[in-house]
């Protein structure tokens, strides 16, 4: 059973009903969507409303297809001849009167749900033709043709909790506490340290001088004790220039650090 | 703010209220305005007021914006829950140029669709119920990927099946406001033939030619043929 | 416009005029509206006429509408020799979406702020007194920014520094009624937040500077040992 003939293929009713009077409708028997499609087109040929429909007549109609495409040794598919099993029992239900211990439901039951089925696909076929012949966008309306693309733009907050807040201030206050204890403050030049010498000494520095040989004595031996001091001497030097008071040079990346006093005519 | 360390208290406060008074509605509707014309796909009134100044209240500048391109080379659409702007139909035959060849739908692909809109939420196995046949999977992929229809929630019976649902692109092509405003959906309802009706005792089963299906959808048949 | 309702009776005759007479310039504007919006890009003056019907004047059409948009949302704007609408200057801000990424703030800001709230109002070089290094101006902007912080009164001491307090916000974040609602050191080493146990009798040195904030957290502090 092929599932996708083409919308077009719907057939004209009236050709349709000619065609089955001709017995042509059984070589058209893969146009049809299964039983149930062929079941509404032979419904359609009794020419009346669908809620009206003879269902015993449909399925004599359909008997009698099935009957004459095993004439024409035509290949039906199963579902075709389950419908024409299941019809031909309907046919019996609705010919005897109804047996009193009969169970299930009764002939007249399941015709009507039968006429219900092909009632109910016939409205989906209407609808479907009333959305599709509706405007359609692409082809009766348009979209913006330039549309302008939404920047996406990060924003960030920032958070923290109460025990950040108080884990932070314990952290400050426990160094504070230490302070005197864990300093190790013999091995620390410190800049006001360095100023004070230096303030002393720029007095004489009249040419360019290293400033290297600022550094306080007995700190160049120890490679820590050396660093701090060369810290603590060259942020001074920075400090004193801030001040105006000295000038500072250097020739090239990494090469000696040159202080001299500024002089007043300078100035 | 780094300089108004002297700013009075009151002055402060002013300024945060002003901070939380909308804009006037006036300035609301050209914000609205300038959202929608530049989206090619609908904007939610959520997003909407997502995007403009606290306080705004898109719906309200809606009713304003779509009155005034009433009747203009361009309208104000409602798709859903969404909103956008598009062409007026009429002018349609102006837009050769824009129009956009879709691929021609098979006789049941339109049915299948039209089953998933007027039933929604709705089974396969409901769906082939109706139809009389099985649904091809290449059917439903294609409805799919056109983002015409997606899958909706399980059905809580035996099985849990899958449904689908009609999307807001579906609406959206077919200029429709919401899935209620489907042609002839209340005649369909009054007329009964929307109803889920049992088939009473045995009847032939369905679209049994695909295996596929008939394994997903076996336990939902089973369910809607028992009675 | 779009509502001809009251078409003439002679419509047969009418219509066929029409094949020869332009549409209304009303028409003309609707059209060229819808063909600048669903255009891909600008369109010049020539492409429009060769659209539309015969007869039509775009340029024309052109002026009305860019009336039409003055001060909307979006405008009609000149592009080289072609047209095209695009969104008024003003509301570019509409055309962002925000996503916020929330992060946990730096060690330098937390440790800034929990001293403001601990010894406000505090100046800062008191915070870079009782931190032990320098504060960065990104820092401090950062707390104002968020709105943590304030700057409460100068203080009357040379120089007039400002100070520094925790705002409202600050407050309400954090879920404390006041910053004296802050938990004490000792309560902060009961609860174990306190790594490092110094000497007993040894209590934490204050900055020098730090006059006032010895003075107001005191009072805080001893009122949350007392239960």
């Amino acid at each position: 059973m092929t599932d996708d003939p083409e919308f077009d293929d719907t057939q004209d009713t009236d050709s349709v009903a000619a065609r089955l009077a001709a017995e042509a409708l059984i070589v058209d028997v893969d146009g049809f969507e299964g039983p149930l499609d062929l079941l509404l087109t032979l419904g359609r040929t009794q020419k009346v409303d669908l809620r009206k429909i003879s269902i015993l007549h449909l399925a004599q109609q359909y008997l009698a297809f099935v009957e004459k495409a095993k004439q024409l040794r035509i290949e039906l598919a199963a579902d075709y001849l389950v419908m024409a099993a299941w019809l031909a029992f309907l046919k019996s239900r609705l010919l005897l009167p109804p047996d009193p211990t009969e169970e299930g439901p009764s002939g007249e039951e399941l015709a009507a749900h039968l006429a219900f089925q092909l009632e109910r696909l016939q409205a989906m076929r209407d609808v479907a033709a009333r959305l599709m012949a509706r405007d359609q966008k692409g082809r009766d309306f348009f979209v913006r043709g330039i549309p302008e693309n939404v920047e996406r733009v990060k924003r960030v907050t920032y958070t923290a909790t109460l025990l950040d807040l108080m884990q932070a201030y314990s952290r400050i206050r426990t160094r504070d506490e230490f302070r005197p204890f864990v300093m190790d403050r013999d091995r620390v030049f410190t800049m006001e340290q360095a100023l004070d010498r230096m303030r002393g000494l720029i007095g004489f520095a009249g040419t360019w001088t290293d400033i290297s040989a600022y550094l306080p004595d007995g700190w160049s031996s120890d490679p820590v004790r050396l660093r701090s001091a060369t810290a603590a001497t060259f942020a001074a030097s920075l400090e004193l220039a801030k001040e105006g008071r000295v000038e500072l040079r250097q020739s090239d990346t990494f090469a000696p650090i040159q202080l001299r006093r500024r002089g007043e005519s300078d100035g | 703010m780094a300089d108004d360390t002297d700013m009075p208290q009151d002055a402060a406060e002013t300024e945060e209220k002003s901070l939380f008074e909308a804009p006037p509605m006036g300035e609301q509707e050209r914000m609205v305005e300038a959202i929608l014309f530049a989206s090619a796909e609908p904007v939610t009134v959520k997003e909407l007021n997502g995007r403009m100044p606290h306080g705004c209240d898109a719906a309200e500048a809606l009713v304003h914006l779509r009155k005034r391109y009433e009747g203009r080379g361009v309208n104000l659409v409602r798709v859903g829950d969404a909103w956008a702007i598009r062409t007026a139909p009429d002018l349609g035959f102006l837009m050769q140029k824009e129009t956009v060849e879709t691929r021609k739908l098979s006789r049941a692909a339109i049915e299948t669709l039209a089953i998933v809109a007027y039933h929604q939420p709705v089974t396969r196995a409901e769906i082939e119920e109706i139809r009389g046949v099985a649904v091809s999977r290449g059917t439903v992929d294609q409805l799919l990927e056109m983002e015409w229809i997606r899958f909706g929630r399980r059905r809580m019976t035996p099985g849990r099946p899958v449904t689908f649902v009609v999307t807001q692109e579906f609406l959206d092509h077919f200029g429709l406001e919401s899935a209620r405003d489907l042609p002839g959906l209340k005649e369909l309802r009054a007329a009964g033939l929307l109803d889920n009706r049992p088939p009473p005792g045995v009847m032939p089963q369905m679209g049994e030619g695909d295996q596929d299906a008939e394994e997903e959808t076996a336990e939902g048949q089973s369910e809607l043929f028992e009675d």
